[in-house]
């Protein structure tokens, strides 16, 4: 079992898939020099130009070629550097990768990995910073996927290649530098979120990065002598209602935390989802619906942060009202 | 005209006989489908007329057959085509069948797509029809992406790429041809020049010489052709396909051809000058090429045979769309994605 | 007070928006012959082709134009033909348009309307059907509006063609023959929702087309003795949370139904903030996460319609569960 | 090249030291912005040094300094310029205070944009500099909106373009020079060819003959110049604007340069070719231009004065910007719209 990065555990696995499965690909912009964030560092060297594919600036033509790819038997994994460009690209996500094999009525397959970083990456302002994995979770024929350690990258990676479906795989930025443990046969199921802490009082569900936040605002809790059940949802679509609802209706409360922005957010759909099975009470905990500001005092509000889970949190349970903290206002 | 004429002055009759064929067999199914779409457009709320056969935009090729039939006579059915909004022309002469297409036109369960797509994406993948596209110009980079595919894996398929002469501005009409260019693919882009977008006058939209000259400027060798000259195209294609197969990378055709009908079955296409559109019915490819066959000596019997057998198919195409059942409701739930399959989560 | 179509009304309202105020344009696809849809009919022969522009096919450059334009003083009315369409747009929708005035510090203003039909517009299968005003919402720096009426569409679009950031409008096509009342005077003021039917039972949240399903349903459960309170929320960003809650807050009970796909739809929103804020039974109703399928019985499939909101509706009512109908199933 | 050289051959001293001027000052603005930036990308998840002054990822324009001079050398403040996300030179060229620029960078509450945009997203709109953009070409059609409103509401404004060579890939640039064609719209597109796209040879991702073969296709007029020699640059706008400013429609600028430095700041730029480096370096066009100046009888008093000058102010705008506040959290919530603006509702 080796210690790496998420962006090492990402190369790894795609090295991995490569090795074992002729037909999967790379493709997107500087991947032969090791992708923006060395993602893909030393693949091109591995496995040749041909298989690590350095594409023109054109974002509608990288994915709409995978889309192309993928109905003639490959299987590409598509790299689009942050998840703000590619909104160059959605008809071909939408139109054309998710909507091909029901409108064609089965006919194909499109079994491609669209890579979206998402998140803040300190100082990278509006454009290089947004999260945007609930839009994709609305569209029908998408699986959405965000990992939130190196294991999972690289277990779920592996999983997302492996898919017959368009995956949008969202890796986030601020992940890339984290290090931990990924043993050589993880392999994680789409659709499985993982309990990383147990808990009595309220169960709190995330993803991405913001797990780390929730993991450390879970204790700090335990010392205010609140329990917090934390669930690492992994994958939004198919997203685990099993576990989560089964965590809920043990703890009889649930609060969601993401970085993106909380308006229309993925986390209502989960809130909305236990509210309507459970009748239990929920909150959300997401980003303001503001742009992500370049100035640090800026970019500052627009994160989530365990401090914010925590108060949230506890002010929550102890009935001081849906969420205590205030943005400061004019 | 820069093509060269010569090829296409030797045909053999029996390979025009061919091509004339296979413009017949578009003709007659467009003409049904037009027949059978009467009423079937839900126009501001009103709900299409129930008895209309075929629902919805219903985008005509009609005059356009000589494109797809003289450029699908140069390709085997393992290559690959990618197609547009307009794409029953494309299927025919790709090798799909008439009669799985009338049912999805119809919206059967013995449709090509089983009723999913409709006229707007009529696709058959067993034939290399990779399907028709509703979003102008998207076709492009999937058809450079499906020449990489053939590339990388091996084999001598090609694949043809049909857009129309509204896609060339369209940003995915750079971005392909620039791919396809970059890595050296084998793709044959067609440009099916009917003069119009929608209900716009193509030029007046197009800075420049327009398609040819932009595949030019991106490094993709360029021809135009007379697109109601199936002759011409079936030689001008032959010639450039022998060039993409040889491994030169991508070519480009230019036809010019001309839309008989409005942009859509509903279109009574009013913003068209009556004596352009006389000109453009007097250039029928398919009368064109009668003629030529009959002046080659084929007899006028055989001419008619050809005519009664297209039409022969299309009426058994239409009975059996008619027969087809409709697919049952669940199957709306079904080919949506394996994981996270479902209904309302 | 004339009696017009919602296509009508809207170019009643543009028309006298670009009689008022010469920086209004309208830029599109075919709008000299009218719009695909009739909703830009006779602007042309009135304003000139100067100010009514027919562009080439190119949305990028449509909605990107649009951005120069509202930067450089006009207030363009930008039409996408189908909101499908609009995805060969969404960098220029949202890194451009919407992220204009923050990222630039407030130097500029991008007072543009795009207007993204929406909605299943029968047999046109899956890329001319997709309704995505969720993503909108969840986007910074954009308003999103959905009017169901001819007076609406007409006061609503006046508003919007006045506001002075960009607003993504949606009109339903399968509205756009819909006769109504338009009062010349009418203005429907942006993030004002309008309680169409009084009720005590329970809040029925909806917005396009489906209020005409909801109006429906509300009628037939008024037969069965469920008194059915019926909000059309019109615009859903910002969206009128007091009119919504205190309703709620009246009835106890809070359906939403819209015609976009209900996993991570709007409603997820509206029904987790009801949840949230007054603890009530909430539920939605959306279309099952399906693309839009062109024969009759599978497009029938991605209806909501009035019958099913009011089996659902019926249903929760009287507690047998959440959904009582089920889709058919194999 | 196909310029005209003898306007470049009779530039008068006065004209060349002001261009000269221009680029000393974003030379000097660079380096201040290099040096201040030291540690400040945050990679691998290792947030930014605490102390770096300028975070975040930083595009240098060293060395490119000749093409926003000349051009802007000839334009107006009233005229208006879209950017990338290389803009620092287009910014001062246009007429933004380095002061502002510098708190900006900073993320100060003095800066340009207030703090919220940063390098990337530098701007000044007073001086019609409409702002860096962090997506590659997007600037190019809304350069082309931006003077289709002038062209609306009158007057004599023009537009100036700036793009890379990596941009002629992305379909906005088809989309958008098409615009200006068809609507003869008062845009000067200038793309600044410095030969890479990130870490990538521009050329081999590029299919044909490049940026104004591309532009002809498409009915854009293109010049070629050597984007290293600021008169050149000058004289080949001046004549371009021209054209522009009587009507004629959108024209093509492509001018040829070195982007010495790497992508971003923290880029060693490995993968280019030291021999190629050399040679770049020793076409520096600030070099050259004071060469020029001391050939024409500029005394080298004047020239050291002006490159101290350039040094002093932007001394001075890291002094402000070091003084000027950060913006205080509040700010966050504001400039998002005014509907609807908020903080999580
Ligand atoms: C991206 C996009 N924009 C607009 C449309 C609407 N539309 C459908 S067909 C068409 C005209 C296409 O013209 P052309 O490419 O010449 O093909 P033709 O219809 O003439 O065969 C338009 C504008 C669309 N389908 N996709
Ligand atoms: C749409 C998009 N794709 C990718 C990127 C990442 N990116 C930023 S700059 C750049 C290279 C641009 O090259 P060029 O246009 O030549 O400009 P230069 O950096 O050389 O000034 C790339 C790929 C981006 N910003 N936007
Ligand atoms: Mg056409
Ligand atoms: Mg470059």
């Amino acid at each position: 079992m080796a210690v790496m990065s998420y962006a090492q555990a990402a190369c790894s696995a795609l090295a991995r898939a490569m090795r074992e499965d002729e037909r999967v690909v790379a493709v997107g912009e500087d991947l032969g020099r090791g992708g923006v964030f060395g993602q893909y560092r030393g693949l091109a060297q591995t496995f040749g130009a041909a298989r690590v594919i350095d594409a023109p600036i054109s974002e509608s033509a990288i994915l709409g070629a995978a889309v192309g790819m993928a109905l003639v038997g490959l299987r590409p994994v598509v790299e689009m550097r942050v998840a703000d460009f590619a909104m160059c690209a959605i008809d071909e996500m939408v139109n054309q990768a998710a909507k091909n094999r029901y409108m064609f009525g089965g006919q194909g397959r499109v079994p491609l990995v669209a890579r979206l970083p998402i998140g803040i990456w300190s100082a990278s302002a509006a454009q290089h910073s947004q999260s945007i994995e609930a839009w994709f979770a609305h569209t029908p024929g998408l699986v959405v996927v965000a990992p939130s350690s190196p294991a999972d990258n690289y277990g779920l990676l592996r999983a997302a290649i492996a898919c017959d479906d368009p995956v949008v795989y969202h890796e986030h930025k601020e992940l890339w530098g984290v290090d931990g443990e990924v043993p050589e046969a993880h392999r994680v199921a789409l659709g499985e979120a993982k309990v990383l802490r147990a808990g009595r009082d309220l169960t709190l569900v995330s993803w991405s990065r913001t797990v780390l936040d929730a993991l450390e605002a879970a204790q700090s809790a335990a010392a205010s002598g609140v329990s917090v059940e934390v669930i690492d949802l992994r994958t939004l679509w198919p997203w685990d209602r099993e576990t989560v609802l089964a965590s809920c209706a043990r703890t009889g409360r649930l609060m969601v935390a993401h970085e993106a922005v909380q308006a229309a957010g993925f986390g209502a759909e989960i809130a909305a989802t236990a509210a309507e099975e459970l009748g239990i009470p929920v909150t959300r905990l997401g980003a303001p619906r503001i742009p992500v500001g370049y100035a640090a005092a800026l970019e500052a509000e627009a994160r989530i942060g365990s401090r914010r889970i925590l108060e949230a949190l506890l002010a929550w349970m102890e009935g001081r009202g849906r969420r205590r903290f205030s943005a400061a206002t004019d | 005209m820069e093509s060269d004429s010569s090829p296409a002055d030797r045909i053999a009759p029996e390979r025009l006989a061919a091509l004339y064929r296979t413009m017949l067999r578009i003709r007659a199914f467009e003409n049904a489908a037009e027949v059978a779409s009467r009423g079937g457009v839900a126009a501001f709320g009103a709900a299409a007329a129930a008895g209309a056969l075929v629902r919805g935009p219903l985008h005509l090729s009609t005059g356009q057959e000589a494109v797809p039939a003289g450029v699908c006579a140069n390709l085997a059915r393992s290559d690959y085509l990618t197609s547009t909004h307009r794409g029953h022309g494309h299927a025919i002469a790709k090798g799909a069948e008439p009669r799985a297409m009338m049912c999805e036109l119809f919206g059967k369960s013995g449709g090509t797509n089983g009723g999913k797509g409709g006229s707007m994406h009529i696709a058959d993948f067993s034939a290399g029809m990779l399907g028709a596209n509703g979003v102008v110009a998207a076709g492009i980079p999937i058809a450079a992406g499906a020449a990489h595919a053939i590339r990388i894996r091996g084999g001598d398929a090609v694949v043809a790429c049909f857009f129309g002469d509204g896609a060339v501005n369209r940003g995915p009409f750079l971005e392909g041809l620039n791919w396809a260019r970059v890595f050296d693919l084998p793709v044959l882009f067609v440009c099916e020049d009917n003069r119009y977008s929608a209900t716009t006058a193509t030029e007046s939209m197009t800075g420049g010489e327009g398609a040819a000259a932009r595949a030019r400027a991106i490094g993709v060798p360029a021809q135009q052709v007379d697109g109601n000259d199936v002759a011409a195209v079936d030689a001008a294609a032959a010639r450039l396909l022998a060039l993409v197969r040889e491994g030169g990378g991508p070519q480009f055709l230019h036809a010019l051809t001309y839309r008989f009908k409005g942009h859509v079955s509903v279109d009574p296409a009013t913003y068209r000058d009556a004596a352009e559109v006389e000109r453009a019915l007097a250039q029928d490819p398919i009368e064109r090429a009668g003629q030529r066959l009959a002046a080659l000596g084929v007899d006028a019997d055989r001419l008619r045979a050809l005519r009664e057998e297209a039409e022969a198919e299309i009426a058994r195409a239409l009975a059996a769309a008619a027969a087809s059942p409709a697919p049952p409701a669940h199957a709306a739930y079904r080919d949506v994605q394996d994981c996270g399959a479902g209904q309302w989560r």
